[in-house]
């Protein structure tokens, strides 16, 4: 079927979607209170901010994974040529591995991959 | 759009874990402060299933005060029960017959199995595996209905009275107990395979919480978490009760101080508990199954204060009585309390997934810790 | 009208629909959102193009990564919740007409101009040419130098991102 | 060497995985381990223990009997207040007046099957009952009374 | 209808990279700034795959720099959020009139 | 349903299966096909707060197991529970939790109160300055069951009896005024 | 005999004949449409089912018996459970975002199907970047996550989804990496030529230690991405409740629900295909009369029989283990997995140079 | 050290100290002023050691509020009773809580529980009770609450 197969999953996705979420919002009754709307914390009442400030932490794996993924794309055409293409193939990517594996043992060493 | 109490100066972050939470095994809140992922402050709020219990044991006579313990902590309710009718035996000086004696030891360690049952089944729930939860019930089960035949209930059992025990021994008690101590020794093998030999399990329990000796019996701990820091406090062992001098147990003692240490006490534990049982099954000595006592229990008038181990370290009692029917003031040194006390200091550095394991491997019956 | 054709203007109302609402919403994490999907049009672009490969580079660099890296800044600098301040009206209006009247001289120029029509042969932009112009198999020189070179590019903003985020010491005043 | 404990320790934590999930794949085809009772289903085979506390109730004979006094030793043992004991006074053929129950009241909502009652009364008259569906939509139905309607004390007992 | 094709994309392209220019003058939040920048790159690309298509098919020059563009677009967007970052952890704003003025 | 019919080893008991001549199971309205998945299908939500406690999660475990009923196991979230199985003493620090975790369940909801203490404060009734008298002082509560604690079978059949409340019908207006 | 491409040829066959071409690209269109939607149901109604049925027997205990026979119905009741149950959106939540969240999870798996070889010739989209597509897709699936923890304005939701995302664009790398090792062998990013270099025997067969190993992390890597137990940090139930999904309820949950259950399946026929050989029935080199005997059985059979016996692994990791904390989580990641998987692929590649594999 | 032991031993040190008979420990009184002079030589002093502090508790005599301090000795297994009987009107006492760690809990719940007052307590705030309590402490003996309490 092809790349409209694409469009035809999409309309599907949202269509299930859609149309379990309209039935739902046309069978269901539901009652209102005050507290139904506040954010669940334990049955306790929330304490400040919800949209807090995060930690550095979180940025560093995105970080790293990016720089990562941005390498690993360059694999794919290298990877399908790979076997045809031979030793020489190999060497690159040895090359292209030492690299990143010396970013990555910087990282490690920076701390950044660790979790606070 | 929001007030700032929540989050601090430097981005810190304060967050409600209880009073319903599944981690919490009942209504702890705890309120966390977090840095990143790491807990950088944890203050218990108690209270949510505070029910006067002391107030309550006040206006209740020497016999129906033992009711109300078997609801404190109610997975040693055996054992609570047993320390409140040792405090009235040796008060009034009754004389209690070697068989209820040996009755009570018995079902005091079956408890402590069951107890330690539930604590593995549900630690390893928190830590996010639920296959050993319902296995732990498998031989929980067993133990309850052991207990069902005899005591009439499975959890709350209300069983033993000043001077003995309410009732004797079901006929086919030994029989039973002798079927569950042949599968539990064979399923105990199981846990290590499926939990404590689990490296997923190691790496989430070592270096976990960790508390030292000194820093432990300043916080007050006791029981298999004191015992997990290498400091010996088997009430069992310094102030035997009924039968214990006669039977031979070794006190489990671990060194590391961290959550796989006190997990291993808890473990060996129950071996223990079953080689108590053991010895004691198959000389259950005959006799009365309770002493005579006046219709009417009045205490002397006086201070008496009663330890017992349960499954969650040491139970203190303590009766002021000024010669009446009810107790002048009742105070329940309740284990889980001062165990609590010491989660702060064992929680800080670590992350929110320590915080589950130290406080699985606390045991934390929360009904026992607000009374 | 054929099928391609529903669905180009489709895709390129997406872009820039989203595009527009990503530069003019005042939430930051709904620009964001919005952004992502501008991207994602962009990607379906290259999928109609028959540009797979690039279409999925798109998605996995652009969605994958460089828009959750700016959803986790937008985290990190507490802003989430906020509205953003509305742009002084002068500012905005002063913007549009100037980005309006480029976009109107650039198109003239572009429309003026005829381009040379498509070349006789044209080769399959699938992975495997990629793959071998990459290492420079076929066609003499190749890519392989430049992508060990961006490979150090990338290397050296790793480091240099470390070093700056980690950077804990304030600057006075 | 860094190298080679690398590997041992991928290796052991590897092996650790495996016994667990060989001893969860024992359970997953070994379905005679299974200890699951069909609770409604086995309500015909179900036994429970004998001393299973789940009620109180008066035993009455065929005649309508019971063996309660009206002594209120039970209410007083009750630590919780769930027995009322509300007494009357019968006239005997002797023409004698006599205590006895009205009607003995009692709490299920609020009874902790503890047996201090039952060991209370001198005359045996309540036990334990092994009933255990107590669900009601409604509470006021938990609260019995335990002597049937028009019921009178067995003869002999004092 | 047309029936889309170069010019139509060179269309696209061009509205978007102005509207990224837009963006890019009317938002003070470095964020925003980023990523009216994205759109920019973005109708660049565009454009170079858009020419590779329909004017130099016969080579994948442009599908390359489309890459090179991709990736470079990576490594600013890293190094400038990290540097948006640092400013916020300093100044706890990330506007950019704040931080010019803060600066001195 | 009263309590007589319930209480008696009828043949029709609630939760026994029965087997229709076809094999099927013959649903005639919409409604009934609703009453049905959500009777079959209650979430609890993980609400325990003392003794009683244990013997839910008892009937929770291998022995008992309520998620033949379809009871899944617990959410945690009240957000997708449709049953909160009070299972425990509630105190007057818990009340005005236990408030909010029920206003903040998604309808239908579900209460039942389990043991001594949820119906009535049980042990705890006399005497005691902080416990609450009974759940329903705070929250609506569908069924009560009796016992201290109740046993495994006991709160099971709480369930089947809360199922078959459900498959009785609640009609929109009921659920609104919150029966 | 009867397969499914033949039947799909026969109603492309019969829709030429009757209509033009026009509709019969909409009849086709709709028909695929539906057919993936019930497909997606039906697979998430079987799922559930499996996993209740697998988790409750690995417990010693019966699992859903009741609801239906043998409990059939029960994943049925609940899906109408759920679609009648309250949706509800919070009040500091951006309503938006938080409505689309749940969408956009769905179509980002309903998007995954489409490269997925269920039969012999049977695709929905043939494309010839199978793999890099999917690993393209399922990466969108973190901003849905993100996108509902934010807007949910709850702090473990928040909490939850940061973490998970943390965790899947970890795991996305070395799932990549140990995808690419089949692709270093076969040479194509397209599935069926993949499944098609299976014809003398599977991957995993044929493919020596390297692929052993590129297949443990891939299936590691994989379970950590759907968020599943022993990786369900994001959900981590004792730790934040119900994570990024706290404040969802009804059908809304539901779908998340749904796509968590369908990405399972997806990425285990990506496993299927990749590893296991697809539909490819089992094949022993040269062994033609065997190799005959296995083709009767119908390739849609093969395809889904191995994708489910990765589905039982994976539900089996999930009932045999506890929880990994976060930062165990992303150690394991980033000192074991990726190293591994990087030294696996010059492993790998060697030996395809060598052409040592069979 | 045997109970006769330690009294010798406590009357030594302390010439002041009173004895409560009838025990079954060594019950030693003292005066609130004196218990930081008591305490830490209880923990530090090596004869004694009492380094665990197993409950801390009071009683309301209606007349005064007795402090009652269990301790302990890891090493020697000994135990000792503290007593110190404070003004029902205003009690107030040192905390304890720097020489046991396990006293702040505890004390917090006498704080609570009977209204004793811990001077120099790093956090002495409701532990248990409600925030916003208002009223009598609950465990005193003249304690009254008409709505929660039902009298049997
Ligand atoms: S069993 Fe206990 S609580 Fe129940 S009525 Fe008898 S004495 Fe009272
Ligand atoms: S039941 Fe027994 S104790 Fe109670 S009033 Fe009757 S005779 Fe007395
Ligand atoms: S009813 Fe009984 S078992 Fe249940 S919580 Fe109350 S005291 Fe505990």
């Amino acid at each position: 079927m092809g790349a409209s197969s694409m469009i035809v999953l999409i309309l599907a996705g949202l269509a299930f979607a859609g149309i379990a979420i309209l039935v739902a919002k046309i069978v269901t009754t539901n009652t209102t209170n005050a507290q139904k709307g506040e954010p669940y914390e334990c049955g306790i009442p929330t304490n400040g901010k919800t949209w807090i400030q995060l930690n550095v932490g979180y940025y560093l794996f995105a970080l790293i994974f990016l720089i990562f993924d941005v390498e690993l794309v360059f694999l794919y055409p290298w990877a399908v040529v790979a076997q045809k293409v031979g030793w020489l193939a190999f060497i690159e990517v040895t090359i292209f591995f030492a690299i990143l594996f010396f970013g990555f043992l910087y990282a490690h060493k920076k701390g950044a991959l660790k979790w606070i | 759009m929001v007030e700032e109490i929540g989050t601090t100066q430097d981005g810190d972050l304060i967050i409600n874990v209880g009073p319903q939470h599944p981690a919490t095994h009942g209504v702890l809140h705890l309120v966390i402060t977090l840095h990143g992922e790491t807990i950088k402050k944890v203050e218990p709020h108690l209270g949510y299933i505070h029910r006067s219990i002391e107030k309550m044991c006040e206006s209740l006579t020497y016999r129906q005060f033992i009711y109300v313990t078997s609801r404190m902590d109610y997975l040693s309710s055996h054992i609570n029960n047993h320390g409140c009718a040792l405090l009235v035996e040796r008060a009034m000086q009754i004389e209690v017959p070697a068989r209820a004696q040996v009755i009570r030891v018995l079902m005091d360690e079956l408890t402590r199995i069951a107890s330690h049952e539930l604590w593995w089944g549900a630690m390893a729930m928190d830590l996010g595996a639920f296959t050993p939860f319902f296995h732990a019930f498998r031989e929980r089960e067993m133990i309850n209905e052991i207990m069902e035949d005899t005591c009439g209930a499975r959890l709350t059992m209300n069983y033993m009275v000043p001077g003995g025990v309410q009732e004797d021994i079901h006929p086919d008690f030994v029989r039973k107990v002798k079927e569950f101590i042949a599968l539990f020794k064979r399923k105990v093998d199981e846990y290590d395979e499926m939990v404590t030999d689990n490296i997923i399990f190691r790496k989430r329990m070592e270096n976990v919480g960790v508390i030292s000796a000194a820093d432990a019996i300043s916080y007050g701990l006791s029981g298999p978490s004191l015992r997990g820091s290498g400091v010996s406090c088997d009430v069992r062992k310094y102030y035997p009760y009924d039968v214990y001098n006669q039977v031979q147990f070794e006190e489990i003692i671990e060194t590391g101080g961290d959550s796989l240490a006190r997990y291993m006490v808890r473990i060996r534990e129950m071996k223990q508990s079953i080689s108590i049982i053991e010895q004691l099954l198959d000389g259950i000595p005959d006799g009365d199954f309770c002493a005579k006592t006046k219709a009417v229990i009045k205490l002397p008038k006086g201070e008496f204060y009663q330890r017992v181990e349960t499954a969650r370290g040491e139970l203190g009692i303590y009766v002021v009585s000024e010669g009446a029917t009810t107790p002048y003031r009742i105070k329940f040194r309740s284990p889980g309390f001062s165990n609590l006390s010491a989660l702060d200091h064992m929680a800080r550095g670590s992350k929110i997934g320590d915080l589950v394991a130290m406080m699985g491997t606390l045991d934390l019956v929360i009904p026992d810790i607000d009374r | 009208m054929s099928g391609s054709t529903i669905l180009f203007y489709m895709l390129a109302g997406l872009i820039l629909g989203s595009g527009l609402l990503s530069v003019t919403t005042r939430q930051l994490f709904r620009a964001a959102i919005y952004l992502l999907f501008s991207l994602i049009g962009m990607a379906g672009m290259y999928f109609w193009m028959e540009y797979d490969f690039i279409a999925a580079v798109q998605i996995v660099v652009y969605v994958g990564g460089i828009t959750v890296l700016i959803i986790f800044s937008i985290f990190l600098t507490q802003q989430a919740g906020e509205l953003l301040p509305q742009a002084k009206f002068s500012r905005s209006l002063f913007s549009a007409l100037a980005s309006f009247c480029a976009f109107a001289l650039v198109m003239i120029q572009i429309l003026g101009h005829t381009f040379p029509t498509k070349t006789a042969t044209t080769v399959d932009p699938n992975v495997k040419n990629i793959g071998y112009q990459m290492l420079g198999v076929n066609s003499g020189g190749g890519y392989a130098l430049p992508f060990e070179v961006v490979s150090m590019l990338l290397l050296a903003a790793l480091v240099g991102c470390i070093i700056i985020a980690l950077n804990q010491k304030p600057i006075k005043k | 060497m860094y190298l080679v404990n690398y590997i041992k320790e991928v290796l052991s934590a590897l092996r650790s995985l495996l016994i667990g999930m060989r001893r969860t794949l024992f359970y997953f085809t070994h379905h005679k381990e299974i200890i699951t009772e069909q609770y409604p289903d086995n309500r015909a085979t179900l036994k429970l223990a004998d001393r299973f506390k789940g009620e109180v109730v008066m035993p009455h004979n065929e005649n309508n009997e019971h063996r309660c006094t009206g002594c209120t030793a039970c209410e007083l043992a009750c630590p919780n207040g769930t027995i009322k004991v509300i007494t009357k006074f019968d006239i005997t053929p002797e023409g004698k007046k006599k205590k006895a129950i009205d009607k003995l009241v009692y709490h299920l909502e609020l009874c902790t099957m503890c047996n201090l009652c039952v060991y209370a009364c001198p005359s045996d008259a309540i036990k334990m009952a092994q009933t255990f569906e107590h669900s009601v939509f409604d509470r006021n139905q938990l609260t019995k009374v335990l002597n049937f309607p028009d019921s009178k004390i067995m003869d002999g007992v004092e | 209808m047309m029936q889309p094709g170069l010019y139509q994309l060179l269309f696209i392209s061009t509205a978007l990279f102005f509207i990224g220019v837009y963006g890019f003058f009317t938002r003070r939040n470095l964020i925003t700034m980023l990523m009216s920048i994205e759109l920019l790159l973005n109708s660049v690309n565009l454009n170079f795959i858009a020419f590779n298509k329909y004017v130099w098919a016969d080579k994948l020059n442009g599908l390359f720099f489309t890459i090179f563009v991709i990736v470079i677009a990576a490594a600013e967007a890293a190094v400038a959020i990290a540097i948006i970052i640092n400013l916020y952890r300093n100044y706890q704003s990330i506007d950019v009139d704040k931080v010019e003025e803060m600066k001195y | 349903m009263d309590l007589t019919t319930t209480n008696k080893a009828t043949d029709n008991f609630p939760g026994q299966i029965h087997e229709l001549p076809g094999g099927g199971i013959v649903l005639s309205k919409l409604d009934d096909i609703i009453n049905w998945a959500r009777s079959n299908s209650l979430w609890p939500l993980t609400f325990a707060t003392s003794c009683c406690g244990i013997e839910y999660m008892s009937t929770a475990g291998a022995k008992y197991d309520f998620s033949r009923f379809g009871f899944k196991v617990a959410r945690a979230s009240p957000r997708q529970a449709d049953v909160i199985i009070i299972a425990g003493t509630i105190v007057n620090k818990m009340a005005p939790v236990l408030k909010r975790l029920y206003d903040q369940m998604g309808d239908p909801k579900y209460v039942i109160a389990m043991g001594a203490c949820a119906i009535s404060g049980g042990p705890f009734f006399y005497n005691t300055y902080s416990v609450v008298k009974g759940a329903d002082h705070i929250i609506p509560v569908d069924v009560y069951v009796a016992g201290c604690p109740p046993r495994p079978e006991a709160l099971l059949h709480a369930l089947i009896s809360l199922q078959e409340k459900i498959k009785m019908g609640l009609t929109k207006e009921q659920i609104k005024a919150g029966s | 005999m009867w397969s499914i491409s033949k039947i799909a040829s026969l109603v492309h066959e019969w829709l030429s004949n009757t209509f033009s071409a026009t509709w019969v690209t909409v009849f086709e269109m709709v028909i695929a449409g539906v057919l993936v939607i019930s497909l997606f149901a039906v697979l998430g109604l079987i799922l559930v089912m499996m996993e209740r049925k697998v988790s409750a027997w690995i417990q010693i205990r019966l699992g859903p018996n009741r609801v239906g026979p043998k409990g059939m119905f029960q994943s049925a009741a609940d899906t109408v459970k759920l679609l009648v149950k309250e949706g509800m959106t919070p009040n500091g939540a951006d309503k938006l975002l938080f409505n689309v969240a749940p969408f956009l999870a769905i179509v980002v798996s309903m998007l995954l199907m489409a490269p997925l070889a269920f039969a012999k010739d049977f695709t929905l989209w043939d494309i010839n970047i199978g793999v890099l597509y999917v690993s393209a897709i399922s990466s969108v699936s973190v901003i849905s996550i993100l996108m509902a923890g934010w807007a949910s304005n709850n702090k473990y939701s928040l909490m939850g989804a940061m973490r998970s995302g943390a965790q899947i664009v970890s795991y996305e790398l070395s799932a990549g990496l140990s995808i690419m090792a089949i692709v270093v062998l076969t040479g194509s990013l397209n599935f069926n030529d993949i499944i098609l270099s299976q014809a003398d025997g599977w991957w995993i067969f044929k493919g020596h230690l390297p692929i052993w190993i590129a297949f443990i992390v891939f299936l590691i890597a994989v379970t950590a991405e759907t968020n599943r137990a022993p990786f369900d940090l994001a959900e981590a139930e004792s730790e934040l409740t119900a994570g990024f999904h706290t404040e969802y309820s009804g059908m809304k949950f539901a779908l998340f629900f749904l796509a968590e259950y369908v990405n399972v399946f997806i990425v285990c026929a990506i496993g299927a295909t990749l590893f296991l050989g697809g539909w490819m029935p089992f094949h022993i080199g040269h062994w033609d009369g065997f190799n005959h005997i296995m083709d009767f059985i119908p390739s849609s059979l093969w395809f889904f029989g191995k994708t489910f016996f990765l589905i039982f692994l994976i539900m089996w990791f999930r009932w045999s283990f506890p929880r990994l904390r976060i930062d165990q989580l992303l150690n394991l990641e980033w000192k074991y997995l990726l190293p591994i998987s990087m030294v696996n692929i010059l492993l790998v590649t060697a030996m395809a140079i060598l052409k040592w594999h069979f | 050290m045997s109970n006769e032991e330690l009294k010798a031993k406590l009357s030594e040190l302390i010439p002041t100290a009173t004895f409560e008979e009838g025990g079954e420990w060594t019950t030693l009184l003292i005066e609130p002023k004196a218990l930081m002079e008591v305490m830490p030589l209880m923990r530090n002093d090596v004869a004694f050691n009492m380094d665990y502090l197993f409950c801390l508790t009071a009683v309301d005599w209606k007349t005064h509020i007795t402090m009652v301090y269990h301790l302990t000795s890891t090493t020697y297994r000994h135990n000792l009773v503290i007593k110190s009987k404070l003004d029902k009107s205003k009690p107030e006492i040192e905390t304890v809580c720097l020489i046991w760690r396990s006293a702040e809990f505890l004390e917090r719940e006498v704080y609570e529980l009977f209204g004793v007052n811990f001077i120099n307590h790093p956090d002495l705030r409701l532990l248990i009770l409600p925030d916003g309590w208002e009223g009598k402490n609950p465990l005193l003996k003249d304690f009254d609450d008409p709505i929660n309490m039902i009298k049997l």
